[in-house]
């Protein structure tokens, strides 16, 4: 259940794609992932996060402005959130990862990832949502909550590391099932 | 009195808002929304919606479950369309497997697929009706069509709803002819059974008087928040992935995707949900012509079902809209993470900047005309 | 096929329950107001005559306390049974023989259901508002008795010379009964409801109200029995059609198909156009001060004061009707219960016994507005065939038929054949008015307040008012029921 | 039955509880005690198993198979079941269409307690009789049965509408075998704070408050059970 993703091949590293090529254009370094079946796949530092989005949504050739899914991954060393983005009118793609290393993270804290939420509505529960489950901090959220889970509850069911609430509601261990 | 020389201009009677709370049981929240109303009298003033009632934890069964386990279980993301949720996560798989799916199988899953879509709307129809006061009457009539299709259902696939049919590589079982033949019979039908539900719905002078120029959504608004599917078409964005990113064997099929010119209110909704049908009817009939011979699976469907490591994203339209999937595999014969694109997680949102200003009958106009299954949203 | 067995069965649903209803009425007036009373005249004093005298008093409140709860037990199967077959559905039908004991099982259930009085809820308030909204139900329903029986002895006691008046004050106190209730509750969805109770009655009275003044207005008079009356005599002399404007018609054609010599002479004698002015110019003429050389001018006018009356009582029927609807809270006005917006509106928090009042009262309210419809406007227990034309078909013959078949009940004072035939009629119109309230219940979405409001106001109240005054205008043309 | 699942410790003070008011006829009933019930059972029973209204609870796939039961093809009506009632002081059932989480766990337990007596539950689904596919999440309750009393128990995923009508014969004839006195004597703790005090009226900020309120609610019952342990 903790194995981690296996390494992938080494592949040859390309230079900057489309949307790489057009952040460093305008000044945002990036760096380029491997391609996620065939889509532009790239890392961005979490200071730059909210600048390089303005201006691919806002950009007339790329203009990618359909913020499709925000997601939360708890890697290996890393915890990554992972941004899906596409065009209502042309054919672009593009992922973007913010990644925060596990050792960054204060002991206690949560990893912190800028929110987008202010100037994109379409992040905000997918932030609020991430944050329940995978427990990352999107700092600048205007209502930074647990959506799925009741508020106070403990832990981020997503973690690898999460430890199941026993009680009278739900007393058979995970996997007892099958 | 004499020593007052000041006017008092404060208003002597004093207004409160009043807040309700709607839900999670309330007959017209569609399972177990928690909206907690703020109202002015009887106009929404702010809506706080609270979600996670029917939070099950699909993403984490996702890591749990093997690949062959999970599959049964997604049909529950979004009950009724069962097959896109299948559908949404066997392209994700088979985009990071990269296995083939044959023809056929193909064939038959947007086959399948658009049938439900046709249940799923036929049963927005019904529950949207009660919504507006319609409790009894005009309900059960799409539940007469949707039947018939859950027959169809029944007969390939072995449930009702929960169809667990399109598997990772392919689909499960072959049709047999006589069902091909009743699913023709049925298409056949279809058509003059929607405009029995137009000539009893779509000119009712109430039901206009409810749904024209309520709710009505901006397609900038819409675009910031992502919101998708026939509600989006309704106001004017040309987003169906059945052809803006065509998948499967759309692009060999005939038909249109109705799009709106304006930015459209609850009627639109509705009237575009009906057109859809209609397509979707017209599929269905190009694919039974079209239908080919050859094998259903690329993929051995054993309890071991193993996907190949690395990671991906595929979506589907369902008729909720974009329904997509997320999966990271590490080769193991479970996900390391699988993370769901909901279109009603995303619709929902946009419900507190609808309501604002509308009378509190207004809320069930539109909130069952964005068309949310709860656990789509709750996962 | 299957849906005309269904149709048929629920025929004789209805017949057997009307059979049962009209049964248990009947007995126990007959009981209380005929037989005990007959028995008591026997014995020669004043203390038994007295009391035979305090029992034909009491009658009329017996009858509509039997009545009521059994009628509506019977509404409530018969729409739940309809409903169930616009659906494409069965209905109840396995209590009893083919269901006919569902909703006397529902109200036994009920009866023995625990009966809450929420926490934080006024509870003087909370019992009190049940008997408020059924209450007027049963008082309000008197006046009307001695129409509906064709003014048989027992039910005059309870006539009034205003008796409109007095049931359109009834009507309108149920509505602090929902107000009362849906304070009282603690509970926000049952208040909303009740103030929405409000704000819709306060509207929907005044087209309600007017649309009846309008009737009151032809007829010259208060009195339901009057108005009634007055009705007799076939469709043509109803009110719904112009208030007895065609009444000149109605003597033509009379003449027309009585087969006495000198009436026929006395037709061949007139032209069609005389026939017209027989009834109405000489009023027409007085009032337009016209001469004699000016007649057809005169038929003209009286001929479209005819037509406008006929139009403005039908579309007073249609606002009595749509009033009406709101006042009792049916779809599409159903917005104090509004269930799929206020969960149940202003009954939220009832259970048990009190909310079995406040159903049975809904359908006893949508029973009597019914039943003032067919006494204003459908011509309470009259048959809707001319008299002449029912002569024509041999009615007298049948008539002595039936007083021959019920000659010895008639004797022992058990049946009054005009009494029955007029209950008869009046049921069958009532349960017409009934179920299409329930055909409507099938079909019609809910309005929104607001629009309910502007429809209200803006639609039905200057419709009202329009109406009315073209009665007013048009009836110094014609010679309606006024003073007759 | 499970009753014993639901703790007493938290039991709720009588000023917080709706107030019972019999019926003139159920006094007499009582006051003649055991002696007039098997007069009165046949009656009571009769017409009880007769009219059993269902609550409008569905949270999710079984609810639409619940609708489906009340539609053209199968047809819950014929048994007197139709009238689905919005708000539970009229109804006399629930049918726990759907998964019950943990979140929802508190609103189930408010609806069962506002129900009037006498009260039935129909555990309808897989997912309410165990847990069912989604046993082993870490936010689902595992059977409903942990929270409220239940009459059936009616698996299936979700179960077939025949199988609710099937449920709601068997639920008739359980009726049928009561006795009213007992019945009347086997009376329901009251466990869950009615009135969650969601409209006090305070300003939209304090909802966090609130909603922190609706949390421990939820949480509660555990709590206390693990501190009795």
């Amino acid at each position: 259940m903790s194995e981690t993703p296996a390494a992938k091949p080494p592949e040859e590293p390309k230079g900057p794609g489309l949307c790489g090529q057009f952040l460093k254009d305008h000044g945002i370094a990036t760096t380029r992932l491997p391609d996620s079946c065939g889509v532009e796949t790239i890392e961005i530092d979490g200071a730059h996060l909210e600048a390089a989005m303005k201006l691919l949504r806002g950009s007339s050739e790329i203009k990618l402005d359909y913020l499709v899914a925000v997601s939360g991954v708890d890697s290996a060393d890393t915890f990554d959130s992972v941004y899906q983005l596409w065009s209502y009118s042309n054919n672009n793609e593009l992922i973007i990862k913010v990644r925060v290393k596990k050792t960054d993270v204060v002991e206690g804290q949560l990893p912190l990832v800028p929110s987008l939420a202010r100037f994109w509505s379409a992040a905000n529960w997918h932030e609020r949502e991430t944050y329940d489950l995978v427990g990352i901090r999107y700092y600048g959220h205007p209502y930074l909550r647990r959506i799925l889970n009741v508020w106070d509850w403990d832990g981020h069911p997503l973690r690898r590391d999460y430890k199941q609430l026993v009680d009278a509601l739900n007393d058979k261990a995970p996997g007892s099932f099958r | 009195m004499a020593t007052d020389t000041e006017v008092d201009l404060t208003p002597r009677l004093k207004t409160d808002e009043m807040l309700i709370n709607m839900g999670p049981q309330h007959p017209a929240t569609h399972g177990v929304l928690r909206l907690i109303l703020t109202l002015d009298g009887e106009i929404v003033r702010h809506t706080e919606p609270i979600l996670g009632h029917l939070h099950r934890a699909q993403e984490w069964q996702g890591q749990n479950r093997t690949w062959f386990q999970y599959q049964a279980l997604i049909d529950r993301v979004d009950y009724l369309s069962g097959m896109f949720t299948s559908w949404a996560m066997a392209r994700a798989a088979e985009v990071v497997d990269g296995c083939e799916v044959p023809e056929r199988a193909e064939y038959l899953r947007v086959m399948v697929s658009e049938m439900n879509r046709i249940t799923s709307h036929l049963l927005w129809l019904g529950t949207y009706l009660i919504d507006l006061g319609a409790m009894f009457g005009f309900p059960f009539y799409p539940f007469r069509e949707r039947e018939k299709l859950l027959e169809l259902f029944e007969e390939i696939a072995g449930q009702r709803m929960m169809f667990n049919y399109i598997r990772i590589g392919g689909v499960m079982r072959n049709p047999k002819d006589a069902w091909l033949s009743k699913l023709k019979k049925f298409t056949e039908e279809f058509p003059d059974r929607v405009d029995e539900y137009e000539a009893i719905v779509t000119e009712n002078p109430i039901f206009l008087k409810r749904t024209k120029g309520v709710g009505i959504l901006r397609k900038e608004l819409g675009m910031d928040y992502g919101i998708t599917g026939p509600s989006i078409r309704a106001s004017g964005v040309n987003i169906d992935l059945r052809r803006t990113k065509p998948y499967s064997v759309y692009p060999k099929l005939k038909f249109d995707v109705p799009v709106n010119d304006r930015d459209g209110d609850t009627f639109d909704r509705y009237i575009f949900r009906i057109r859809e049908m209609r397509q979707s009817n017209e599929i269905i009939k190009q694919c039974l012509d079209m239908l080919p011979q050859g094998e259903i699976s690329g993929k051995k469907q054993i309890a071991g079902l193993r996907v190949k490591a690395g990671e991906g994203f595929a979506a589907v339209e369902s008729p909720r809209g974009t329904l997509g999937c997320y999966i990271i595999s590490n080769g193991s014969d479970r996900a390391y993470r699988i993370k769901w694109r909901n279109p009603s997680f995303c619709n929902l949102s946009i419900l507190p900047e609808l309501l604002k200003n509308h009378p509190i009958a207004d809320v069930m106009a539109i909130f069952g005309s964005i068309d949310v299954i709860l656990p789509d949203v709750d996962r | 096929m299957r849906n005309g067995a269904e149709i048929l069965k629920l025929g004789t649903l209805t017949i057997t329950w009307w059979c049962i209803i009209f049964g248990a009425v009947w007995i126990a007036c007959y009981l209380v107001g005929v037989a005990l009373p007959m028995m008591l005249s026997s014995y020669d004093s004043d203390m038994a005559r007295m009391t035979a005298e305090t029992l034909k008093a009491l009658t009329p409140i017996l009858s509509v306390l039997v009545f009521i709860p059994i009628n509506a037990m019977f509404m409530v199967l018969i729409e739940r049974r309809a409903l169930a077959i616009f659906t494409v559905r069965l209905g109840p039908n396995r209590v009893g023989p083919d269901g006919y004991l569902q909703t006397a099982a529902d109200a036994v259930k009920l009866l023995f259901k625990e009966d809450i009085t929420p926490h934080g809820a006024d509870a003087f308030m909370f019992t009190l508002a049940p008997i408020v909204f059924f209450a007027p139900s049963i008082f309000g329903a008197m006046p009307l008795l001695a129409a509906v029986t064709n003014y048989h002895e027992l039910f005059q006691i309870v006539n009034l010379p205003t008796g409109i008046f007095f049931i359109l004050a009834a009507s309108s106190v149920p509505v602090v009964g929902i107000v009362m209730g849906g304070w009282a509750s603690n509970n926000k969805y049952s208040l909303v409801g009740g103030l929405r109770s409000a704000a819709q009655a306060i509207s929907y009275e005044i087209p309600l109200v007017l649309s009846l003044v309008t009737i009151c207005l032809l007829a010259g008079s208060l009195d339901v029995v009057q108005i009634a009356k007055q009705q007799s005599g076939g469709i043509l002399n109803w009110n719904i059609l112009g208030g007895g404007a065609l009444r000149g018609l109605d003597a033509a054609l009379a003449l027309k198909f009585s087969n006495s010599a000198a009436s026929l002479q006395q037709l061949s004698a007139m032209s069609p156009e005389q026939v017209i002015k027989s009834s109405y110019v000489e009023p027409t003429m007085a009032a337009l001060g016209l001469a004699a050389g000016q007649e057809s001018m005169a038929t003209i006018i009286a001929v479209i004061a005819v037509l406008v009356l006929i139009g403005a009582t039908f579309i007073a029927y249609g606002l009595y009707m749509t009033g009406a609807c709101a006042e009792i809270n049916r779809i599409p006005f159903d917005l104090p219960e509004a269930e799929s917006e206020l969960v149940s509106g202003y009954n939220t928090e009832y259970s048990g016994i009190k909310f079995a009042i406040f159903f049975l009262a809904e359908f006893t309210n949508l029973f009597i507005v019914a039943s003032i419809a067919a006494v204003m406007f459908l011509g309470g227990g009259d048959c809707p065939v001319p008299a002449w034309l029912g002569n024509a078909l041999g009615g007298p013959q049948l008539a002595s038929v039936i007083n021959q078949v019920l000659n010895p009940l008639i004797q022992i004072k058990l049946v009054d054949p005009p009494t029955l035939f007029a209950a008869i009629w009046v049921i069958l119109k009532v349960y017409s008015i009934v179920f299409f309230a329930v055909l409507i219940r099938g079909t019609l979405p809910r309005f929104r307040i607001d629009q309910l409001m502007d429809f209200g106001w803006k639609r039905l109240i200057p419709l009202s008012l329009i109406v009315f005054l073209l009665v007013v205008f048009a009836r110094e043309f014609v010679n309606v029921h006024v003073g007759s | 039955m499970a009753e014993g699942n639901v703790q007493a410790s938290n039991e709720v003070p009588d000023e917080l509880k709706d107030t019972v008011t019999l019926t003139s006829l159920e006094k007499m009933i009582e006051a003649m005690g055991d002696l007039l019930s098997p007069l009165v059972s046949p009656i009571a029973n009769a017409a009880r198993s007769n009219s059993v209204w269902p609550l409008t609870f569905g949270t999710s796939c079984c609810a639409i198979e619940m609708m489906s039961v009340g539609m053209s093809k199968f047809d819950i009506s014929r048994f007197g079941s139709e009238v689905f009632r919005a708000t539970p002081r009229q109804a006399d059932m629930i049918i726990t269409a759907g998964t019950i989480t943990r979140k929802m766990a508190p609103a189930l337990i408010t609806l069962y307690e506002q129900l009037p007596e006498p009260k039935y539950v129909i555990a309808m689904g897989a997912c309410t009789v165990t847990g069912g596919m989604f046993n082993d999440s870490y936010s689902v309750v595992q059977g409903v049965d942990r929270i409220i009393p239940v009459d059936i128990y009616l698996p299936g995923c979700p179960p077939r509408p025949e199988g609710i009508l099937d449920a709601l014969l068997k639920l008739q004839q359980k009726i049928r075998t009561e006795s009213y006195s007992e019945r009347k004597k086997k009376k329901y703790r009251q466990n869950a704070v009615r009135y969650v005090d969601y409209d006090t009226g305070r300003p939209l900020e304090d909802l966090i408050d609130e909603a922190r309120y609706e949390t421990a609610l939820a949480l509660d019952p555990l709590k206390s059970l693990q501190e009795n342990k």
